[in-house]
């Protein structure tokens, strides 16, 4: 069946598609009369061209990296779990109830409890409809759904309800304790002459992101619980003939989709906000869906599809900032990219298969 | 038309998939009237070639001439304009519509269903009276069994008005007296003028009934002969390329104690329905109990009761041990660990992982022994050394372990299944339709390495549809109908009849037309079928 | 609750379940021949906007329709092009097709009005008027069918009267025509259709092409029937809800209109009793407001069982041997 | 230059944001200056902004929203020279010496429409319809709910929140649906404080010829005739202010209530039928109470508690 490559596969589609979309993108701009390429300029300026634009950039890829891998175990088990935007917002919750009830004596202690807080909170989150679709074969793509919205109540109500400090606009957590903060990339890098990432909030979390990336590498290709659940998403009649459960892998996979989609809440609260805020995820519960597509479900791909959206994040931000284009702009473009990069990546591959095949021909 | 122009004529078709040439400059004629056979290994491209007669493919090259006429056949309705009729392989049916609905679908006469309906319904029963083909028209395809979807299939391409039938390996899910049922169908049409294309794996067939039969192999048609001038031998060798062996050789079974023994076994399906109705079977140390029966009567389901993966009640033991059939305990792994290997009906959904490489799926559900570990992890070099060896000695073609197992082609997916489950020395090996979809020069492998295996004392039971593989492998006979096991018998001291008639349900030989008998048993196993499905 | 509470509730489901209805059966027709659908939702909105600025701009509702019909119509044939002609993911083109018109919508609302993603408020013949049937006033005062009739029934916008024909139509359509059978046999096996010399591509264009006209129906009847106009996101999540009805539904149209009314009532009943107090226990506004997503998960829990989608949908259809 | 970040709702809400858009361009006009505007699409971005403006000289930067108050606290100290100027939010003048925090009395002048509304109302049931349940929206509901009470004892106050998710914002079937709720139960002067979902509020109050009240900014023109009043907050003028104080802009907390005429209600050709003279009468009157001293409005967020109202 080797009509292409692997490498054009997984290189070569991608970046056509990637053009495509970047092309309608730049007539979308011109439609609404902007010039496309001040517009690129203005994107690549600031999001890679400065420390601080890359410290935002960076930012954005952590949580892009987080939700991409809870979007990829599932699809190696072949579930859709749609619900890591809910599994994130209840991480934070996580995050905001340690950071805020413990009295931690130093940042990497309450990393550590809270990395286990986020993982464990979001788990909870997927384990319902986890559960639903292992015992009930309810369909998991609407209950996560379901519980999106679900997390979305839940959240407003404690925060408004219960966590909010009396007296406070905002739904939103007090600040958290000094002793919760994590080191951001200023802290780590920047020097007195050199002020580097200066008032970006790429933090630690950016690492434990690229530890994430190494850990579900291991886990898919290296352990015995990788091996199933990704032979359970090939053959569901073959793993029950294998003596592996389904309603396990099931559970299970989707226990660390939620727990992954949980710990991006470190990113975003415990990096960045240092407290807990209601829309605090943003959407990367449905970005991730594209990176995880993008990246093919493997770490490497995710990791360079979580830097792509990163870098649109924050170029839009910066576009945004110097031009008159309204912020639409940047969900039109990332709804190009995941549309030719996840649901048209065939019209790109079907051509290039028949390329190769003919220029394989000419080779033998 | 003058009565000498073939029915069909096809010249220089060719056909690829990617890099496969799957068809090569073919050509071929049949004459109306008359039965064409087409035999040869599997991937030799039978399949493809009827497709593109069908419209289903588009050839890359090549013309087809109907009667006489070109034809530009570009779809399936080109083809049915025709006058093609086409019973695939796999049929073509809509599990849950009614056989009236899967019979006008696309061949409706106006906008509106009812008066199509009701025009079918007329014209179906006149058909069933012409051609015995009789089927309930309003019953839904999913409770019917796959010999009435046949006919099912038979009546759709005769509704149409097909003068010319296509039927793919139409045989290999009949029972023989279902069989000889529907070879008499052909006659008839054959007589009514019709034309009939018969791709079969089975050389008997092809003796019986056909007047004429191409050979193909690997894409190429490499000849046509009378029927009448040829012979099995020379057809098996025009066909592999090589002298083939047709029987095994075996020496008497030394049976020794029981070794797995089934007592009342029963099995309810998802829907509800009870597949397994009692069944008692004993399996003794180095023989071969071969169950014979047609597919969809309760064999698949005993091979998942006893493989762990479907629930049942009664009792089942492995030397004398109970095993459990319901909760924990009842899973693949639980089975392993008492001894039983197991090599699944369907290597492609079941036993292997396609994407997998050939070595991970060496260890497929023994990927949790301690010997394929490094501490946490899994030990993928050793296993990877070992599925190399195995590869070797199994003789499986290419032997690179990298390979994903959707690489292979079916006889050497099937060795890497068998090196996989014998390899692990069990004391009892369930063997699923061992040479489905194989062809001859890998059976001969595959069922050399099955009586080996019995030689060292093992208890073996095997499942298969193929009456010939019973025969030739098996120490003793058990027939399943509809859940039941109908009746044993030593292979010595029955025949392919008698066999035939117990795979139907009837335990006595009929004084009547066997048929009749045959089709009352079917009827009643699935009116039960139906009635408890929710 | 005395009667006339009673009869606002359902008058209120009606028209809440009104735009669930029609994009349910446009999910139904799209998911019986195949294709699974997600983007219900970013059709919705997509019709919902063009709706609303064609009746602003022509000062013609029916105009407002047509362009609704026709924007969300296109968007059904880009998730054809991705996954029928492209064999592209299914959820993946529907999740692209919600970001997409979430986006284009307040990008073109913004570049044509300058309001900040809205349409200008349709007066006049820019909207749907709410019809009040023959007699309604007369009857009203007959006892308890006369409100039923007057509130209940009379005085709802004309698309809610087409989008209740619109399921015995359905029904009709799927089960009494050929188009229905070749469309149900395309949803279960696709191959059949194909070997029987019906084009699998074409219907499930054609289904997909109807599954558009009811997503702009139900986008042009909340722009322009329920609301005067379009405000971004004005959706707010009914597609999703559409396509839980549907599983409820069990891919069935009168099914659908059980379901589509159930979830109306909910969100009817949610939205007047806010804070309902159970004996010294409140219950939050929160959970109200929540209820419908969480009646969902348990429907589809417990009710609905295992509920079995037509066999073929979300696979791309690939001939093989 | 100035600079202007708007919240996550957007330039164009139709109120709070826009207000502030209005204030810019009528100092843009006046002035003839130019000024650099964001509107925010993400948490992360607040920061992002000021830092941007403050790096690129930008002064003063001029926030609207609650959650600005957070991040203006962690960059203010990083750019002294630059003013913030937050706008709904409270950041600690000791400790950020270049911050102006802008505050309304959102519950002095919901006090008095709802005191107008009780007045026009005939059936003694009026209501409120609320966006997202959030602290501030309670804020009006509450003042709303005193005023009502205040002008006649006896009246009936219906409040509903739309949601409890950002969408709540932006749903005006549900808006239209809450305001029909309301109807029925009596209700025939709504006060919408809801951003979009509040369009569809006065929509269908306009539709069932009933009154309604518009909010932030002067709504009385959507439906003429119809829109009893709005409860105006001049976050145009706060904008314009500071704009035109530019870089000497004064820092410190400024609450804005009636006294100072940072919260009102609007009075134009579209409802000068409506409201009549003993209206403006009796809520002259209460803003002097108010102004003087003599009358408190509770507010809600000083102890998330409300006398006239439960949430
Ligand atoms: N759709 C397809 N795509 C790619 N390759 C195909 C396809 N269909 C058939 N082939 C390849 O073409 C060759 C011929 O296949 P075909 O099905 O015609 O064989 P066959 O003679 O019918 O075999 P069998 O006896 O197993 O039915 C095989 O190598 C097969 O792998
Ligand atoms: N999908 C595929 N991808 C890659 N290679 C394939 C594929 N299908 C078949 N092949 C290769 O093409 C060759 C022919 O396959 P085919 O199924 O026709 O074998 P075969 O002659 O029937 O062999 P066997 O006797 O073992 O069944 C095989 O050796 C296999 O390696
Ligand atoms: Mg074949
Ligand atoms: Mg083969």
């Amino acid at each position: 069946m080797d009509k292409m490559p692997a490498w054009a596969d997984a290189v070569l589609v991608p970046l056509i598609s990637i053009l495509l979309a970047a092309i309608l993108s730049a007539l979308v701009i011109l439609a609404i009369g902007e010039n496309p390429v001040e517009a690129f300029n203005l994107m690549v300026e600031g999001a890679l061209m400065r420390s601080a634009g890359w410290g935002y950039t960076l930012y954005y890829t952590t949580n892009f990296i987080f939700t991409g891998l809870c979007a990829a175990v599932a699809f190696h088990a072949k579930m859709f779990n749609i619900g890591g935007e809910g599994q994130a917002m209840i991480g934070g919750l996580g995050v905001a109830l340690v950071c805020l009830f413990i009295p931690f004596p130093h940042w990497t202690v309450a990393l550590l409890v809270a990395i286990v807080a986020a993982g464990a909170f979001g788990a909870l989150w997927a384990l319902i409809p986890a559960y639903l679709q292992a015992k009930r074969g309810s369909h998991i793509v609407i209950t996560t759904i379901m519980f999106n919205f679900i997390a979305s109540a839940v959240l407003n109500y404690v925060l408004v309800n219960l966590l909010r400090p009396q007296g406070a606009m905002d739904p939103a957590t007090a600040r958290f304790p000094e002793a919760t903060q994590l080191p951001t990339f200023q802290d780590m890098f920047a020097t007195a002459d050199n002020p580097l990432f200066r008032g970006s909030p790429a933090n630690v979390t950016f690492f434990l992101a690229v530890l994430a990336c190494v850990a579900f590498w291991f886990l898919m290709w290296r352990t015995r619980l990788g091996y199933e659940i990704r032979a359970f998403g090939h053959s569901e009649s073959a793993v029950k003939y294998a003596g592996i459960s389904p309603v396990r892998i099931t559970i299970v996979a989707m226990l660390i989709s939620g727990g992954l989609a949980g710990m991006m809440a470190l990113n975003t609260t415990m990096g960045e906000a240092e407290r807990l805020v209601m829309n605090a995820t943003e959407g990367a519960g449905f970005i991730g869906i594209a990176v995880a597509l993008m990246g093919r479900s493997h770490p490497v791909g995710i990791f360079l599809a979580a830097l792509l959206f990163g870098f649109l994040y924050q170029g839009g931000a910066e576009l945004a900032l110097w031009t008159n284009i309204p912020r639409e702009l940047i969900t039109v473009i990332q709804a190009l990219v995941i549309l030719f990069t996840g649901a048209l990546d065939n019209m790109v591959r079907m051509p290039l298969e028949r390329l190769f095949v003919a220029l394989g021909r000419k080779d033998a | 038309m003058t009565d000498t122009a073939p029915a069909i004529e096809l010249k220089g078709i060719s056909k690829s998939f990617g890099p496969v040439q799957a068809n090569k400059d073919i050509a071929m004629r049949v004459m109306p009237g008359t039965i064409h056979g087409i035999i040869g290994e599997n991937g030799a491209g039978k399949s493809t070639l009827m497709s593109i007669l069908y419209g289903f493919y588009k050839a890359d090259r090549g013309e087809i001439f109907i009667g006489g006429k070109e034809a530009r056949i570009t779809d399936s309705q080109s083809a049915i304009a025709a006058g093609i009729g086409m019973v695939f392989q796999h049929f073509k049916l809509v599990q849950n519509f009614t056989v009236l609905e899967n019979i006008i679908l696309g061949a409706e006469d106006g906008p509106m269903l009812r008066p199509s309906l009701a025009r079918a319904r007329g014209v179906l029963k006149q058909l069933s009276d012409e051609y015995e083909l009789s089927v309930d028209p309003d019953q839904l395809i999913e409770n019917l069994s796959v010999g009435h979807q046949q006919r099912v299939e038979i009546l759709k391409a005769l509704y149409r008005q097909a003068d010319i039938l296509i039927l793919d390996e139409p045989t290999g899910v009949l029972t023989p007296a279902e069989a000889d049922h529907l070879f008499r169908i052909l006659d008839n049409l054959r007589s009514e003028g019709k034309t009939i294309i018969l791709i079969t794996h089975k050389l008997r067939e092809i003796m019986e009934i056909t007047d004429t039969v191409s050979v193909m192999r690997r894409g190429q048609m490499t000849a046509t002969v009378k029927t009448a001038e040829t012979s099995p031998g020379e057809l098996a060798e025009l066909m592999v390329g090589r002298k083939v062996l047709l029987q095994v050789d075996k020496s008497p079974a030394k049976v020794g104690a029981p070794i797995l023994q089934i007592e009342n076994l029963r099995h309810v399906d998802s829907h509800g329905v009870e597949r397994l109705r009692g069944v008692s079977l004993e399996v003794r140390a180095g023989e071969v109990l071969g169950i014979a029966g047609v597919a969809g009567n309760g064999q698949s389901e005993l091979l998942e009761v006893l493989g762990g993966y479907a629930d049942a009640t009664g009792s089942v033991t492995v030397n004398g041990k109970p095993l459990p059939l319901t909760g924990t305990g009842a899973d693949g792994a639980a089975r392993r660990k008492t001894g039983i290997a197991h090599v699944p009906e369907d290597r492609q959904t079941e036993g292997l992982i396609m994407p997998y490489t050939a070595w991970e799926n060496t260890v497929f559900g023994y990927h949790r022994e301690p010997e394929f570990q490094s501490g946490m992890l899994m030990d993928n070099a050793k296993i990877r050394e070992q599925a190399q060896d195995k590869m070797t000695r199994y003789d499986v073609r290419p032997p690179d372990p990298s390979l994903p197992a959707k690489a292979f082609s079916g006889g050497n997916q099937q060795k890497i299944v068998l090196a996989r489950e014998i390899e692990r020395d069990p004391d009892v090996l369930l063997i699923g339709q061992p040479t489905r979809g194989v062809d001859i020069g890998a059976i001969e492998f595959i069922h050399k390495e099955i009586i080996r295996l019995r030689d060292t004392g093992k208890a073996i039971l095997l499942v298969s549809v193929e009456l010939d593989e019973i025969f030739a492998l098996s120490d003793r006979i058990a027939v399943m109908f509809d859940g039941q096991v109908m009746g044993e018998r030593m292979p010595n001291e029955t025949d392919q009849t008698e066999l035939g008639l117990l795979m139907a349900g009837v335990t006595e030989r009929p004084g009547g037309d066997p048929i009749k008998a045959v089709d009352a048993a079917l009827e009643q196993k699935e009116q039960r079928e139906a009635s408890q499905h929710d | 609750m005395d009667f006339m509470t009673l009869l606002q509730v359902l008058d209120s489901t009606v028209r809440l379940a009104t735009p669930l209805l029609l994009a349910c059966l446009a999910g139904l027709f799209s998911e019986r021949s195949g294709v699974v659908d997600i983007g219900l939702e970013g059709k919705m909105l997509a019709a919902a906007f063009a709706s609303a600025a064609i009746a602003a701009v022509s000062g013609s509702v029916w105009l407002g329709l047509l362009a609704g019909i026709v924007s969300a119509s296109l968007m059904s044939a880009l998730h054809g092009l991705a996954s029928i002609t492209f064999r592209g993911n299914q959820l993946i083109s529907g999740v692209a097709i919600n970001f997409l018109a979430s986006g284009l919508t307040v990008l073109i609302a913004q570049s044509w009005f300058g309001q900040g993603g809205r349409t200008p408020s349709l007066m006049g013949g820019g909207r749907f008027e709410s019809i009040t049937l023959p007699f309604a006033n007369a009857l009203r005062d007959v006892p308890v069918l006369g409100p039923i009739y007057a509130e209940l029934i009379s005085g709802h916008s004309i698309l809610v009267y087409v989008a209740f024909l619109m399921v015995p139509l359905s029904w009709w359509v799927l089960f009494r025509t050929r188009f229905g059978l070749r469309l149900r046999a395309v949803g279960e096996s696709p191959e059949a259709v194909d070997t029987a010399g019906i084009s699998v591509v074409g219907l499930r264009f054609a289904a997909i092409g109807i599954c558009g006209l009811l997503c702009g129906l139900a986008g042009a009847y909340l722009a322009t029937g329920l609301q005067a106009g379009f405000v971004r996101e004005m959706t707010a999540g009914r597609g999703y809800i559409a396509l839980a009805a549907l599983i409820f539904a069990k891919w069935r149209p009168v099914y659908a209109l059980w379901a589509c009314l159930l979830f109306g009532l909910l969100q009817a009943v949610a939205l007047r009793y806010q804070n309902i107090d159970l004996g010294g226990i409140t219950i939050p506004v929160q959970v109200m407001d929540a209820l419908p997503y969480i009646l969902t998960v348990i429907i589809l829990a417990g009710f609905v069982g295992k509920a079995i989608p037509p066999r073929a949908s979300g696979e791309p259809y690939v001939k093989e041997r | 230059d100035p600079a202007l970040v708007y919240d996550l709702g957007g330039k164009f809400d139709k109120s709070f944001n826009e207000a502030a858009y209005n204030g810019a361009e009528a100092w843009a006009a006046e002035t003839g200056g130019s000024y650099r505007d964001i509107e925010l699409q993400s948490e992360a971005q607040r920061e992002q902004a000021l830092r941007r403006f403050a790096e690129a000289g930008f002064n003063p930067v001029v926030t609207t929203g609650f959650s600005m108050s957070s991040p203006i606290a962690s960059v203010a100290p990083d750019y002294p020279d630059t003013k913030f100027v937050t706008i709904d939010g409270f950041v600690d003048p000791e400790e950020h010496p270049n911050v102006l925090s802008i505050l309304f009395s959102e519950h002095e002048g919901s006090y008095l429409v709802g005191m107008m509304a009780a007045m026009a109302s005939e059936t003694g049931t009026v209501s409120f319809v609320g966006g997202m349940d959030v602290p501030l929206i309670r804020k009006f509901a509450c003042g709303y709910a005193q005023g009502a009470k205040a002008a006649n004892p006896d009246i009936e106050v219906i409040s509903n929140m739309t949601g409890t998710t950002p969408a709540a914002w932006n749903d005006p079937v549900k808006g239209s649906e809450l305001a029909s709720a309301q109807i029925s139960q009596g209700s025939d002067v709504i006060f919408a404080a809801a951003g979009g979902t509040g369009i569809g509020v006065l929509q269908t109050a306009a539709d069932q010829d009933i009154l309604s009240i518009g909010v932030d900014s002067n709504q009385n023109a959507l439906h003429p005739g119809q829109v009893l009043t709005s409860m105006l907050k001049r976050v145009d003028v706060a904008v314009q202010d500071a704009m035109t104080a530019g870089a000497d802009l004064e820092t410190g907390v400024t609450v804005l209530g009636l006294a100072e005429n940072g919260v009102d209600y609007a009075m134009d050709e579209n409802n000068a039928d409506l409201v009549s003279e003993d209206m403006v009468a009796a809520l002259d009157a209460a803003r002097e109470q108010i102004v003087s001293g003599e009358v408190t409005v509770h507010d809600y967020s000083s102890d998330d508690s409300c006398p006239a109202l439960s949430f």
